[in-house]
């Protein structure tokens, strides 16, 4: 027994002591990623992407002639192993700003610590709504918060279906119910009566079930908000059950990356989706980064990717222009980003109940002859939509 | 009931009786696991994972259907089961612990090693077998024009079907006919009498979990061109698993087939009629109420009828 | 006065009767011996009194209260304890430590709990082994670890299931002499056993159970000498 | 000096915070210390009453969530969580308990494991109480600086190792372990089996449902998947005391030093990367074949393997 306490005691002292030592002419950034898990997926998305970013920053000169030495944590998508992280960030490694991450509850966890800790943080992809309501001076987002994923998808609907009714399918996330609810909101606002609102658990197997539900309600429009592959099933058993509807819309996530198509095929052409960006976006370095992705990895990366790419380059351009690199300063000087990004035009505002938030064109994606073409808004436009929509029927 | 609402109710019922048919296959191998070594395994989820990925490189690497691949897929699971079961959870069965349950940990020890060895080698991608046949379906109004409602039947989920019950036939014959499967059942039924009456009941642990391991491994075959794959999907196929194991019968296959099928139809007519988000709650709720009010699962019930005649 | 009084007991598992229709009565202060081949019902007639089952038909009095159909361990508060025939020792506790947890039954202070343990291992004889994990005794060191802990609950009625089986004369001996013991305490004590001189040595009454049903009850010196009980059951044993 | 251990050990994390620890180590010890209280706890049922339930998530969730709930609700603060999870907890509990203490072995198992899953996903589904996925955000947190948090706990920790070692020392100690040796014999030795079963699990319960309580203090978000997780809680609140030691005082303690603090560094180590859950999964399973009562529980059999190891090298 005594011998044992002896043993934890030093395990004890051994741990506090080791806090790593670290000083050099490069600039460390520690970034925390889901690496391991349900959600390792993106976390290796958003590493490659923030590779290239660092890569190509250095290749450049680095940030005020310090070279980026980027190093990963594995959040595995837990909160306290996040907030875990973040404090260590903050406190041993005393890095003045944080940027990462990928869920909106690992997102949280990490921005209730850099707002106590009066560090800043920049939120690259948690999309829940309240992440940036909270009155919080150092948390930043680069991405819109999921309240506007469908703003270009809502003028898309309401200029060209004019639909009347809608069916809302989600994961029951946060992503999911939050995209949901949104859905809800405009169409009461629109007047579009909402017929099935419906929420499923990650991972389901069959949807045939609600489906047929679905298809007997016969709505104008079909909403799903989805991961990945449920996306694909999604469609996949739709074709199946041959529900037809004026429309095929998808809230980003899953409709938006390119596994959908490979792995939907047939029964992916002609659904639209949100998106934040796309591969064929025309913002300066959005295709140069989708070709680079596209060649290291062979698939062209999703809008986690461009957003993990365009928050290192936010970050140089705030390093750059801050006065020194304390917290404070990084902070005055994320506030005062006003830049153009692979990702698109970054601004942090406050407005409509957010702080610190960047307010972007959302864009509409529809597949088109097994790939997707933005089509929505017209500006940005690289194909004509098609619709009407032939039916499953027509399409054989 | 207007046509609407029969067509409804008729695909709902047709989409949980081949989601049950899968359901039975996942809940096999567990319920023989369960059955004769009267232990947890919360690595069958994972074991079905491994299984759909050997499914998948073969179909890439040699355009193997993934329908082939239970040919491949099962012997090796197989291996890989006695493997497991031989060098790690033997030795803490033997050892003489204050909760027997450590061998629960165990397992859980070999699923986080199983699912991170995956995403190092294969990435944490995610991944189906596009097979060209992935959403072709069966329409009624091809075949009978005039028809009122329309119900389809998917191709894939079909022959996934037909093949899960071919699986299982043949399980249950291996069971009730070979030496082998007969020293299975006494095993689990009894395993001191079973030691009694000189079967090697050591070795059939070893097989049991070989063969428990085998058949998820078929079902990831299955599954795979329905469905899709990641590392860390096993998970959820455990749960079920366990619902199954405990509707059915320790140890029964019948109970296995009819607790999944039961489990698939449930399931279904809970997402159309309830909710699809209520849909694991009322996996559980019969989980639970089938642990308490029916202890001995859709078997016990079975015999009592025999007895009754 | 009778202590405990069975009252046309049946027990059916599945439609086959265990027992079926058995009455008796004990008195206070005497020893029962319940004989009979294997199977007879002895076991589950235990059971019956001791509340693992409540019996499908008929009662059971302890003190004119009924007891069929209570919890065992309302039944043990009650006064009634039992050993099992195929011992049921707390196997990772040592020998105190079970027959602590049993003393706590009336008492709820560690000291006096201890008190009553430590006096119930002596008088079994077990003092020697106060420390032993029990999973490590000998049979007839448990069997007697099963008494002791029967007794620490300070019962008013014992009930011995089989708890001579398998000793060798010396234990056998020592065993008679604990339970003469326990009779001169004042407890009445109902007793299984297949030693037959030992039955007909320590019994003031037997009752002799054959497939279910109570064939015979008597002082040893008539079930000895019944024509019914040698032809059914002793001639058997004997030959055995 | 044995009997000053544990105090020795107190006076150690009493002072932690006073040393200049940095907020880093600081979370971790706060999470250990967490951890600990709720393997204590399961410790408690399952180590020593042998109920091994694999849903301790649902009392750690309803805890988390009656003081969440207190704060969206009633905008009451999330530290009355504490002491009202007390109570709902116990009720929780109780109803719980009715429904699952009658299951013996694996059925019992399996039915806690149910129980935490159904748990999650009412939470999920009922969305007017609980906020359904969004979870429950609390915007402000009562402190910046740690130490408070970490006193609490310690004080929670403290009572809730006083509490136990009583307990075991205690009438009701003896019977849990005589529950969970033979229920059989347990109960024809006078003990209400059932009584003593939903004791132990009441107490078991509370005790992990008001560190969930401290959870959503502390961490200031909760929502159903990571308060009813059944992997991150229920699982790993039996790896902890099974690594650390089943029915051991100490063993929950060290199974929470292993599993969070350990698990911090291999996850930290340089050049692991991802195969860090490898490792760790690997270590697990050796521990578990080698140490079949857990690093306590087998100290004697680890001091002669790591004997070993030094002679042969």
């Amino acid at each position: 027994m005594k011998r044992l306490s002896l043993v934890m005691s030093l395990l004890f002292l051994v741990t506090l002591l080791t806090a790593p030592l670290s000083a050099a002419d490069n600039l460390e950034i520690s970034i925390p990623l889901p690496l391991t898990g349900s959600q390792a997926k993106f976390g290796e998305m958003e590493k490659k992407s923030y590779i290239i970013a660092a890569d190509e920053i250095n290749a450049a000169g680095g940030i005020k002639g310090k070279k980026i030495v980027l190093e990963f944590e594995d959040s595995q998508g837990k909160p306290e192993i996040s907030r875990a992280i973040a404090e260590k960030l903050i406190d041993v490694k005393k890095q003045p700003v944080i940027i990462g991450d990928y869920s909106s509850s690992c997102s949280k966890a990490i921005a209730a610590v850099a707002e106590e800790r009066k560090t800043p943080y920049l939120v690259v992809t948690g999309a829940a709504d309240d992440i940036t309501q909270q009155n919080y001076k150092y948390v930043f987002r680069l991405n819109p918060s999921s309240a506007y994923y469908s703003s270009g998808l809502m003028s898309f609907m309401s200029e060209v279906v004019k639909p009347k009714s809608i069916a809302i399918l989600y994961e029951s996330s946060d992503f999911g119910t939050s995209g949901a609810k949104d859905m809800e909101n405009q169409a009461a606002k629109t007047g579009m009566k909402v017929l099935v609102n419906e929420k499923y658990e990650k991972g389901a197997v069959d949807f045939k079930p609600v489906l047929s539900k679905l298809k007997a309600t016969r709505p104008d429009v079909i909403y799903m908000v989805s991961y990945v592959m449920d996306a694909a099933l999604l469609m996949k058993q739709i074709k199946e059950l041959r529900i037809d509807a004026k429309l095929f819309a998808g809230g980003a996530a899953g409709f938006a990356i390119p596994e959908f198509i490979d792995n939907a095929k047939d029964a992916a052409d002609y659904v639209v989706t949100s998106t934040l960006w796309s591969s064929q976006s025309s913002y300066p370095g959005a295709k140069e980064y989708a070709e680079k992705y596209k060649k290291m990895n062979g698939d062209y990366p999703s809008y986690h990717g461009a957003e993990a790419y365009s928050a290192l380059f936010i970050l140089k351009d705030t390093l750059e222009r801050a006065k020194s690199w304390s917290s404070e300063d990084i902070r005055t000087a994320m506030k005062a980003t006003d830049m153009m990004t692979a990702f698109g035009p970054i601004k942090f505002e406050d407005k409509d109940g957010y702080q610190n938030q960047n307010f972007m064109d959302t864009l509409v994606l529809q597949v088109i002859k097994g790939e997707h073409q933005t089509i929505w808004p017209k500006k940005y436009a690289s194909a004509k939509y098609i619709y009407p929509i032939p039916t499953w029927r027509e399409r054989r | 009931m207007t046509s609407v609402a029969i067509e409804v109710f008729l695909q709902t019922l047709i989409a949980g009786l081949l989601l049950g048919g899968l359901y039975a296959l996942i809940g096999l191998g567990m319920t023989l696991i369960m059955g004769v070594m009267k232990i947890i395994n919360l690595a069958h989820g994972e074991l079905m994972m491994v299984g759909m990925y050997i499914a998948y490189w073969m179909f890439v690497l040699f355009n193997i259907d993934p329908y082939l691949s239970v040919f491949i897929a099962t012997p090796i699971l197989f291996f890989l089961g006695i493997a497991l079961q031989k060098f790690l959870i033997n030795p803490v069965l033997k050892v003489e612990a204050i909760l027997p349950e450590n061998q629960v940990i165990l397992t859980v020890g070999i699923g986080m090693v199983l699912a991170n060895l995956a995403t190092i080698f294969f990435t944490s991608d995610y991944r189906s077998t596009p097979v060209s046949y992935a959403t072709n379906a069966f329409y009624l109004s091809d075949y009978w024009k005039a028809s009122p409602i329309e119900l389809s039947l998917s191709v894939p989920w079909s022959v996934s079907f037909i093949l899960a019950v071919i699986i299982t036939i043949s399980l249950w014959f291996f069971l009730a006919r070979t030496d082998t499967g007969k020293s299975i059942r006494a095993t689990a039924q009894d395993t001191d009498a079973a030691l009694l009456m000189g079967v090697n009941v050591k070795l059939m642990r070893v097989v049991t979990f070989g063969i428990g391991s085998g058949l998820v491994g078929a079902a990831g075959c299955l599954f795979l061109p329905i469905y899709y794959l990641f590392p860390s999907l096993g998970g959820q196929f455990t749960l079920i698993a366990f619902v199954i194991t405990i509707l059915g019968g320790l140890g029964s296959t019948i109970g296995a087939i009819i607790g999944g099928l039961i489990l698939g139809v449930f399931e279904s007519m809970t997402a159309t009629y309830i909710g699809m988000g209520w849909a694991p709650v009322g996996r559980f709720v019969i989980f639970v109420v089938c642990l308490i009010f029916l202890p001995g699962g859709v078997a016990s019930l079975l015999k009592r009828k025999k007895l009754g005649k | 006065m009778s202590l405990l009084q069975v009252k046309d007991v049946s027990m059916f598992f599945g439609g086959l009767a265990a027992i079926s229709d058995v009455s008796f009565d004990i008195q206070k202060g005497d020893i029962l011996g319940l004989i009979g081949p294997n199977g007879a019902g002895k076991t589950t007639m235990f059971n019956v009194v001791n509340g693992f089952y409540a019996p499908s038909k008929g009662e059971v009095f302890f003190k004119d209260r009924k007891i069929s159909g209570l919890q065992p361990h309302q039944i043990c508060k009650l006064g009634i304890a039992r050993t099992f025939q195929v011992v049921k020792p707390l196997q990772r506790m040592s020998v105190l430590d079970n027959v602590i947890a049993s003393a706590y039954l009336r008492v709820n202070n560690k000291g006096e709990a201890e008190d009553i343990a430590r006096e119930k291992i002596k008088f079994t004889g077990l003092h020697d082994d106060i420390d032993v994990i029990s999973k490590g005794l000998p049979l007839g060191k448990r069997k007697k670890l099963e008494i002791a802990r029967a007794l620490a609950t300070q019962p008013e009625m014992i009930l011995l299931d089989e708890s001579f089986a398998g000793l060798n004369p010396a234990e056998l001996d020592e065993s008679i002499e604990i339970i003469r013991k326990i009779k001169a305490n004042g407890i009445t004590i109902m007793i299984i056993e297949h030693h037959m001189k030992v039955i007909m040595a320590i019994s003031d009454r037997i009752v002799v159970l054959s497939y279910g049903q109570k064939l015979a009850e008597g002082t040893p010196n008539e079930i000895g000498s019944n024509p019914l009980v040698v032809e059914a059951y002793l001639g058997e044993a004997e030959s055995a | 000096m044995k009997k000053n251990i544990p105090l020795i050990i107190l006076a150690i994390l009493a002072v932690l915070p006073l040393t200049g620890t940095s907020t880093y180590m600081l979370h971790i010890v706060i999470l250990v210390i967490m951890w600990s209280i709720i393997g204590m706890s399961w410790n408690l049922l399952g180590g020593y009453c042998g109920q091994v339930s694999f849903g301790h998530a649902a009392y750690f969730g309803v805890g988390a969530y009656t003081a969440g709930i207190l704060y969206t609700k009633f905008d009451i603060s999330t530290w009355w969580g504490i002491p009202l999870c007390i109570i709902v907890v116990a009720l929780f509990s109780l109803v719980l308990g009715f429904i699952v203490l009658r299951l013996r072995g694996p059925f019992f198992a399996l039915a806690t494991l149910a129980s935490g899953e159904v748990m999650r996903i009412t939470a999920e589904n009922w969305v007017d109480f609980t906020g359904g996925t969004m979870g429950i955000l609390i915007q402000k947190r009562t402190w910046v600086d740690k130490t408070w948090y970490f006193y609490i706990i310690l004080i929670i920790a403290a009572v809730t190792f006083i509490l136990v070692k009583k307990l075991i020392h205690s009438k009701l100690g003896y019977y849990f372990v005589a529950i969970r040796e033979d229920q059989d014999a347990a109960e024809s030795l006078g003990i209400n089996t059932t009584l003593y079963k939903t004791i132990a699990l009441c107490i078991s319960g509370v005790l992990t449902g008001i560190a969930g309580a401290f959870y959503t203090s502390y961490m200031g978000y909760i929502d159903p998947h990571v308060a009813f997780a059944l992997h991150d809680i229920s699982i790993i609140t039996i790896m902890i005391v099974m690594v650390g030691g089943v029915a051991t005082f100490w063993g929950p303690f060290v199974g929470a030093l292993i599993m969070v603090l350990l698990a911090e560094f291999i996850r930290s180590m340089p050049g692991l990367g991802t195969a860090h859950q490898t490792f760790f999964g690997v270590l697990l399973i050796v521990i578990i074949i080698f140490l079949p009562n857990g690093v306590v529980g087998d100290f004697k059999k680890l001091k002669r393997l790591v004997g070993l190891g030094r002679a042969s090298s």
